[in-house]
């Protein structure tokens, strides 16, 4: 609704803690929010900023949308606009970020899911930006934990990873969520599948019908709001079908709707493979107001620090003993302890995720 | 020969073929909606638009009023329709606009208005999908006698009451078409309005109503993706099932038994390219196949038709 | 007895200005057949029209039964208890003849139309008057002469006790003809008024109890057919009013430039519509052609002109067979053609005036090179054209649409006389036109004649025929009925008798078109 | 007749013209009155919403920038559109034609023919492109023409198998593993991003050579049609097939002309699109710029001079309501709603008929009022 009867040209949120000397933050969104994952995650911890640090930073979400045309000037616009600093992320973003790190020196990036080149000046996008930080989530140890409770549950012995579009941080999840199986049940067959898709539903829905009519018990959906269409799907499908979410608690988001639909999805959620951009964000807008935050380094956000985990819901306590809950916990022992090695996708050499997956999935 | 195996696997799966009906009844209600339109000579290329817009007002309906109340949403979803199908009546015959460009302007507008207004309505401002508010599901037909025959307990056990609607639409479409009274007034209005007119038909009148019957079936079309396939609405959910629909309108000559046979073609293709994921086979590839279909299929029809007519010609000449 | 139906004074004037009925009066008795004859143009239809409702007098009375009716509408004129069968059918192909009979008044079983009904309600119809049709039969799939019975029904089942039947016969065979007619007598002994328009005098005589006769908007005569012949009623329809005399030398016909021998051409439905016709068209002589509408001309002139195809005999320009050459390719060796329809045809309607001038003429180098048109040449020529062929517009960058019928035609024939040409065909050259634009139009084709082109004349104008043609042929039932080589002795009523079928020469004589 | 009255800009126009400007004028306002009033439903701060809606293209260059280039593939298929409708073809395959044309010129031709080579890289580009978005609207057009298939419908088809055939392409061949759904980078090549551009005021101002390709296509485009003896021969078969027939045009190929015409510079757009604006290619769905084709044509009367204006008009809007959702967060898609209110009163025949039938009266009085003083004069 407008503001009737203010005649007094009004300031916009941000102008007004900009003149309260408030530190700024602009959570940038290269889609849009709603994704009850990812992006809606680092809303989430942008909100806790306002909430617990909002008396010295104020923070704002900005989306692009998907229309990948604006992206560069949208990103420009927001450095633009005089935001401290600005929370990005994805390998689409980086080649708009950098020269922007040039351009506006004054501005923090806060840089999410990729690693950055900050000393070979030779290499490939060097950026030597001192106000550049980037944070790296380990999603390969999460999606061990929950690619080792799928085996678990599994009575087919077979899974299937279900992701949005393939890029080095999705496959990041399957190494990880495929090994994970493999440490419960070594037969286990992981299948990996694309949807092509971070904002269709439908596609999600889809494929995760191909994939439970194949046999998959355990679909790990894992392309945000296009993932949310195999919890349309799950519910579909006989008893023994089990879905898991991922970025944020998705288990808990339907339960908390309170509808039946609600309680069926939430139900077949077993886990979800929370990352949390919240604490991220959160964090490092601490550490920065502490003066501790590492810019112009890589910073691995893992299992170790809660930054990365696997969701206990209701569901998960019912469908799971207590033995493998303990089991559970060991593995997340061994991981933080450095007993079990989780794989990543990153720093290999092209061609080594397809033999990955061909070791994994029968039908590759 | 591994992958021939696997379809061979998914033929043999009679899950397939419940996934079929399953994903079948958008297209369906499409391709019968743009049928009856095209019955009367009005080609209703705003589908897309109407489905969008219909399916976004429904599943508002669904939410706000009396909780999740599926059964009310498609009630809106199918009024929100009429009204469109109106409008581009309206448009078309009272202003005079064409056609096509009405339709392109009703899918401007579907997808404009509905990703415009999503988040003004929604209580988490979402951007993407009606999430936040529950709208539920329509029921599904549960049918236990069927559990003795796993075959047939498969495919048509657990299915959508609005999946059964719209097998059960196309015959209601055919009856409505070829059985009644305003069925023949659309037929003979769409192919000859002079012929309608000299008796004393309002052209414009029968044209309107066949558009609101569009809409209509737009409306359910709209309101199955977001009561029945899935349970909310989210931007751009008609994916293009309108314009599908359009091709199997045009490739069963808008008429009603050869236009869900189309459609249903263009089902199976559709399922398939989601079964096939686990067979190895590229599933981009699949999702190909469906268009390629119609489009040879629009091809050998055509040649089809231009063979026939050739033919009576030449029986005519002979007399 | 007193007249069943009284049409007054009727006056209708058209929105582009044509007075097509001048105060005409038509009255007709319960059961009797009642003809209304008249030339192409005459305003028979038109008065029918608004009998039927479709259009609406600006002045005078209908009268049934006594009663002034306002029959604003179709449905009101059905009420009335009118039928009409149209000029062209008003049927639904792909519908049953059942289906095109009720359509209008379908009966209904519950939410049900009910066939079973409709077929009921058509073989009652047929019974009662001994039509024999299959109801349950699809029109695209029966001949024309049932068609036509189908038309009737379609009047007759929404009990109309007047039938208005617009030259039914014009696409019947004669044993269909015949056939009608039976039906049509039968229609009169139950008490029937028929309104019965045709252009065949035979027919009229045959059937009908009387005959209105039409003329230019004008009633001008009414007799009952018992007392007169088809000559007198010809008389009565034809009458010529020369208006301007074009001066020209006698011709000095040379070489042939097309030659037509035993064409036939088959009509849209595979009918045969012109029969094993032959003659020539010879440089340097305007060859004139008269006919009743729809007795084969259009398609024969189609034929000639590339826009048809045709299905025996031969067509030869300058030696090259016609059906070998595309449009483009006949007009390279010089074959214009002003086409009767300029709206459809003759024109681009929101083109330029000066863009439908040189329409056909891209190929030409003085207006385009290899890519790029000639603005330049373009521009002065077509002003010239605009102020040689008198054409009013503001310039020629207007679009043609804004200009009055008969500067369109001006930039049609403008357009085809200055292209290269050897052979002119024109197709009612002055159709619509006033005075002063028809004398300068016939002016310049005694012009080209004099510059040895072939002319060919085709015109409903009989006194623009009678006047510019140096030699004349009549078309009838698709075949030439008469050649006069020579026409200074030849009257209108002579030329009517042709016309309309009253009279036919010899095949000898008639073979002389051919110039052989 | 020539009483040429000195009252101003419209005093020597047609009446026709004068209704069809007031027509625009007035659906025009329509649409921006719809735009204000959803802008007052949804931003929390109106005025500020409604300035960055109205003048934010104005209000720097880099705005202004963004204004441009959101024109510029618009420009491209609006032209395309132009001219398929001149010659009265409903070709709807431009959005394939777009899409696979930046697909093989804009991207494949610079990462695996002409790697680090921009002199040959963009030329080459744009030719490969645009023959790819000709084949694209070729195959309905020999469709229609071999088989009598509908060129509307198989052109329909044709977008969404150019999709797939592309994301197959994209995500079973060339993608570059490291992202998500990217080829390689052509940047990589020589170093640095290889769009070119003008940078004017310290790079705040950036305008991309597609837009002199743009405005090089529309220029030609027009002269094509109004000035090439094909183009006329074109017009006239989009005017009246059968007229053309007539004066002995075959009207058949010029079709399959206007298509091959209409899918060139669809392809080229698109190679150009996806050479300015990106370093690799990432269309994983259709782009929509052919659908805002059509609008384009619409707005332009199918006359290419007009595309120019009608695409800064609506990349104006789009590029003010996208600045405005980043601002106030409101939604980039109201633009489509005026979009498509616009479209509809514009061609609305009847929509002010009565005040037309006024304009065409009053015009005929003062016509007859001057004729009737000069005849006096004459008299007196
Ligand atoms: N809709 C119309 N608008 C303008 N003029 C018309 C219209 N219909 C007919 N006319 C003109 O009115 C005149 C009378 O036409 P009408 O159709 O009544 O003739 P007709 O006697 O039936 O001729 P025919 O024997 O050729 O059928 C003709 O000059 C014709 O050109
Ligand atoms: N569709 C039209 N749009 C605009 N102006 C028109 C249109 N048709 C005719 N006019 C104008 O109206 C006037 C009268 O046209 P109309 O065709 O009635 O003339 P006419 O008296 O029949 O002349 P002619 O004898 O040359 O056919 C002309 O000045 C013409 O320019
Ligand atoms: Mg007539
Ligand atoms: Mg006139």
């Amino acid at each position: 609704g407008g503001n009737g009867g203010n005649n007094e040209p009004a300031k916009s949120a941000f102008e007004q803690a900009k003149e309260a000397g408030k530190f700024t933050v602009a959570f940038v969104v290269n889609g849009t929010l709603g994704d009850k994952s990812f992006f809606d995650s680092g809303n989430a911890g942008i909100e806790r900023i306002n909430a617990e640090l909002g008396d010295q930073a104020y923070g704002e979400t900005i989306e692009l949308t998907y229309d990948t045309s604006t992206w560069g000037t949208g990103l420009e616009e927001v450095f633009k606009t005089g935001w401290d600093a600005i929370i990005v992320g994805t390998y689409d973003m980086k080649e708009y970020t950098i020269p922007l790190t040039e351009q506006y020196p004054d501005q923090k990036v806060w840089f999410y899911d990729e690693v950055w080149n900050f000393d070979d000046a030779e290499g490939w996008q060097y950026c030597p930006s001192e106000n550049l930080y980037a944070m790296m989530f380990s999603q390969n140890e999460g999606s061990f934990v929950v690619g080792a409770m799928a085996a678990m549950l599994s009575q087919t012995g077979k899974v299937a990873f279900m992701g949005g579009m393939d890029n080095t941080v999705l496959d990041d999840f399957y190494v990880g969520f495929a090994q994970g199986a493999k440490y419960v049940n070594p037969n286990a067959d992981v299948n990996l599948s694309w949807m092509n898709s971070f904002s269709d539903a439908t596609a999600g829905k889809d494929t995760a019908q191909g994939l439970y009519a194949a046999g998959y018990d355990v679909v790990f959906a894992c392309g945000g709001q296009a993932g949310l269409g195999g919890f349309d799907q799950v519910i579909t499908e006989a008893e023994g079908n089990w879905v898991i979410g991922v970025d944020g608690d998705q288990g808990a988001y339907f339960a908390s709707l309170g509808t039946d639909e609600g309680n069926a999805k939430a139900a077949r959620c077993i886990t979800s493979m929370i990352k949390s951009l919240d604490v991220g964000v959160f964090e490092a807008c601490k550490r920065h107001l502490e003066g501790t935050l590492p810019y112009g380094t890589n910073d691995a956000l893992g299992i170790a620090g809660d930054y990365v985990r696997a969701a206990i819901t209701d569901t998960t306590t019912t469908v799971f003993t207590e033995e493998q809950l303990a089991t559970v916990n060991q593995i997340i022992e061994d991981i933080k302890n450095g007993t079990i090695v989780v794989e990543t996708a990153f720093n290999h050499e092209d061609g080594w995720f397809t033999n990955y997956v061909k070791q994994n999935d029968s039908t590759k | 020969m591994k992958i021939l195996l696997a379809l061979l696997e998914v033929f043999k799966n009679p899950a397939f073929y419940g996934s079929v009906l399953a994903v079948t009844p958008p297209l369906l209600f499409a391709a019968l909606g743009c049928s009856v339109a095209q019955k009367a000579d009005m080609t209703n290329m705003g589908m897309e638009g109407i489905m969008l817009i219909s399916s976004f007002c429904g599943t508002l309906a669904a939410g706000y009023i009396g909780g999740p109340n599926p059964w009310l949403g498609l009630l809106v979803g199918v009024i929100v329709g009429a009204l469109l199908g109106y409008l581009v009546a309206f448009f078309n015959l009272k202003m005079k606009v064409d056609i096509i460009l009405v339709g392109i302007a009703m899918n401007l507008l579907g997808g404009g208005a509905t990703a415009f207004f999503l988040p003004l309505v929604t209580p988490n401002h979402d951007r993407t999908s009606t999430n936040s508010i529950q709208s539920g599901i329509l029921p599904l037909i549960k049918l236990p006698f069927l559990e003795k025959f796993p075959t047939l307990n498969a495919i048509l056990n657990n299915q959508n009451v609005l999946t059964w609607i719209s097998y059960i639409m196309i015959f209601v479409m055919a009856f409505l078409l070829y059985k009644t009274k305003l069925g023949l007034r659309i037929r003979a209005v769409g192919e000859n309005s002079n012929a309608a007119e000299s008796v004393g038909i309002s052209s414009s009148k029968v044209k309107t109503i066949a558009l609101v019957l569009s809409g209509i079936l737009g409306g359910l079309g709209g309101t199955f993706m977001s009561a029945a396939y899935l349970s909310y609405f989210s931007n751009g959910i008609t994916a293009g099932r309108g314009f599908i629909g359009l091709a199997a309108c045009s490739m069963g000559e808008a008429n009603p038994i050869p236009t869900a046979l189309t459609s249903i073609l263009f089902g199976f293709f559709y399922a398939l390219s989601n079964y096939a994921r686990t067979t190895g086979i590229s599933d981009n590839i699949m999702k190909m196949w469906p268009y390629i279909a119609t489009l040879i299929g629009v091809v050998i029809y055509s040649i089809n038709k231009t063979n026939k007519e050739k033919k009576r010609r030449a029986q005519l000449s002979e007399k | 007895m007193e007249n069943y139906l009284v049409m007054q004074d009727i006056t209708r004037v058209y929105d582009n200005g044509c007075i097509a009925n001048d105060k005409v009066n038509f009255s007709a008795k319960k059961g009797e057949i009642h003809a209304i004859c008249g030339e192409n143009g005459a305003g028979k239809t038109t008065l029918m029209k608004m009998l039927f409702g479709i259009e609406q007098p600006d002045e005078g009375k209908i009268i049934i039964k006594g009663q002034e009716v306002k029959l604003t509408s179709p449905t009101k004129a059905i009420e009335a208890g009118i039928g009409m069968v149209h000029q062209h059918f008003m049927l639904v192909p792909s519908l049953t003849v059942a289906e095109n009979v009720i359509l209008g008044i379908e009966p209904t079983k519950g939410m049900k139309f009910d066939m079973d009904k409709a077929v009921a309600m058509t073989e009652e119809v047929c019974k009662k008057y001994g039509f024999d049709i299959d109801p349950r039969a699809r029109v695209e799939d029966i001949t024309v002469g049932l068609k036509q019975k189908v038309e009737i029904v379609k009047a007759l089942v929404k009990g109309c006790d007047i039938l208005i039947l617009d030259e039914p016969t014009a696409v019947l065979t004669p044993q269909e003809t015949a056939e009608l007619f039976v039906q049509l007598k039968l229609l009169r002994e139950s008490g029937k008024t028929i309104i019965f328009i045709s252009h065949k005098l035979h027919e009229v005589k045959e059937l009908c109890d009387q005959v209105t006769v039409i003329r230019k908007g004008h009633t001008v005569a009414n007799f009952s057919t018992e007392g007169v012949t088809e000559a007198d009623i010809s008389r009565a329809m034809i009458g010529v009013d020369i208006e301007l005399q074009v001066a020209k030398t006698p011709a000095q016909p040379k070489e042939n430039v097309m030659v037509v021998k035993d064409l036939v051409v088959n009509n849209y439905v595979g009918k045969k519509v012109v029969k094993n016709v032959s003659f020539s068209l010879r440089a340097g002589e305007i060859v004139g052609l008269a006919g009743v509408e729809g007795n084969g001309q259009r398609e024969m002139i189609d034929a000639m002109t590339g826009l048809g195809v045709y299905a025996g005999g031969s067509i030869t320009m300058l030696g090259e067979e016609v059906k070998t050459k595309n449009i483009k390719g006949l007009r390279k060796l010089g074959l214009v053609h002003v086409p009767e329809d300029r709206m459809t045809l003759g024109i681009a309607r929101k083109m330029s005036i000066k863009e439908n001038m040189v329409a056909d003429k891209m190929d030409n180098p003085r207006y385009a090179g290899k890519i790029f048109m000639n603005k330049k040449t373009i521009q002065e020529d077509t002003d010239s054209f605009i102020k040689e062929y008198r054409v009013l517009c503001k310039n020629g960058e207007q679009p043609i649409f804004g200009l009055s019928g008969g500067n369109i035609q001006k930039v049609v024939v403008a357009r085809e006389f200055t292209s290269y040409n050897r052979l002119v065909v024109v197709d009612q050259p002055t159709r619509g036109i006033d005075v002063g634009a028809a004398e300068f139009i016939r002016e310049r084709l005694v012009q080209m004649r004099d510059e040895g082109k072939a002319v060919f004349l085709i015109s409903a104008d009989l006194g623009e025929l009678m006047n510019l043609s140096d030699s004349l042929m009549v078309m009838h039932g698709g075949e030439i009925s008469a050649y006069f080589p020579d026409i200074t002795n030849l009257t209108e009523d002579e030329l009517g008798f042709y016309m309309l079928g009253v009279k036919k020469m010899s095949d000898e004589e008639i073979r002389g078109a051919l110039h052989e | 007749m020539n009483k040429t009255n000195k009252k101003g800009l419209f005093a020597n126009m047609s009446v026709q013209n004068k209704h069809s400007l007031l027509r625009m004028a007035v659906a025009i306002a329509i649409g921006l009155a719809l735009a204000t009033v959803l802008i007052f439903m949804t931003a929390e701060l109106p005025g500020v919403a409604l300035k960055y809606f109205f003048t934010a293209p104005l209000q720097d260059w880099s705005y202004f920038s963004f204004w441009i280039q959101k024109a510029v593939p618009i420009i491209f298929t609006g032209t395309a559109v132009c001219i398929m409708f001149s010659a009265n073809q409903f070709n709807l395959g431009l959005e394939g034609a777009f899409l696979l044309g930046g697909f093989f010129g804009g991207a494949l031709v610079n990462i695996y023919v002409a790697p680090g080579n921009p002199a040959l890289g963009i030329p080459l580009g744009c030719l490969v492109g645009g023959v790819v978005g000709a084949l694209i609207t070729f195959i309905p057009a020999i469709l229609e023409r071999l088989f009598n298939a509908s060129v509307m419908v198989t052109s329909l088809m044709m977008n969404y198998i150019c999709l797939w055939l592309s994301t197959f392409l994209l995500f079973s061949v060339f993608k570059d593993p490291k992202t998500s759904k990217s080829t390689y980078s052509w940047a990589s090549a020589n170093k640095e991003i290889m769009v070119t551009k003008f940078n004017l005021d310290n790079g705040k101002l950036t305008i991309f050579y597609s837009l002199i390709i743009a405005l090089i296509v529309v220029v030609i485009a027009w002269f094509f049609l109004y000035r090439s003896k094909t183009g006329f021969k074109l017009r006239q078969v989009g005017e009246n097939k059968n007229f053309a027939k007539y004066v002995g045009l075959s009207v058949g190929s010029l079709a399959i002309i206007a298509q091959l015409i209409g899918g060139f510079i669809a392809g080229l757009g698109g190679a150009c699109e996806i050479m300015s604006l990106y370093t690799n290619y990432r269309w994983v769905e259709l782009t929509g710029f052919g659908w805002d084709g059509v609008t384009m044509a619409v707005f332009a009367k199918n006359n290419p001079r007009n595309v120019p204006l009608a695409a800064l008009f609506i990349a104006y809007l789009r590029a003010g309501a996208y600045v405005m959702s980043i601002k106030c967060g409101i939604q980039v898609d109201m633009t489509k709603i005026v979009e498509a209110v616009i479209i509809l009163f514009l061609l609305a025949e009847k929509f002010l008929s009565k005040t037309y039938r006024k304009m065409i009266i009053a015009e005929a009085e003062k016509e007859r009022a001057e004729r009737a003083a000069a005849a006096a004069k004459l008299e007196g």
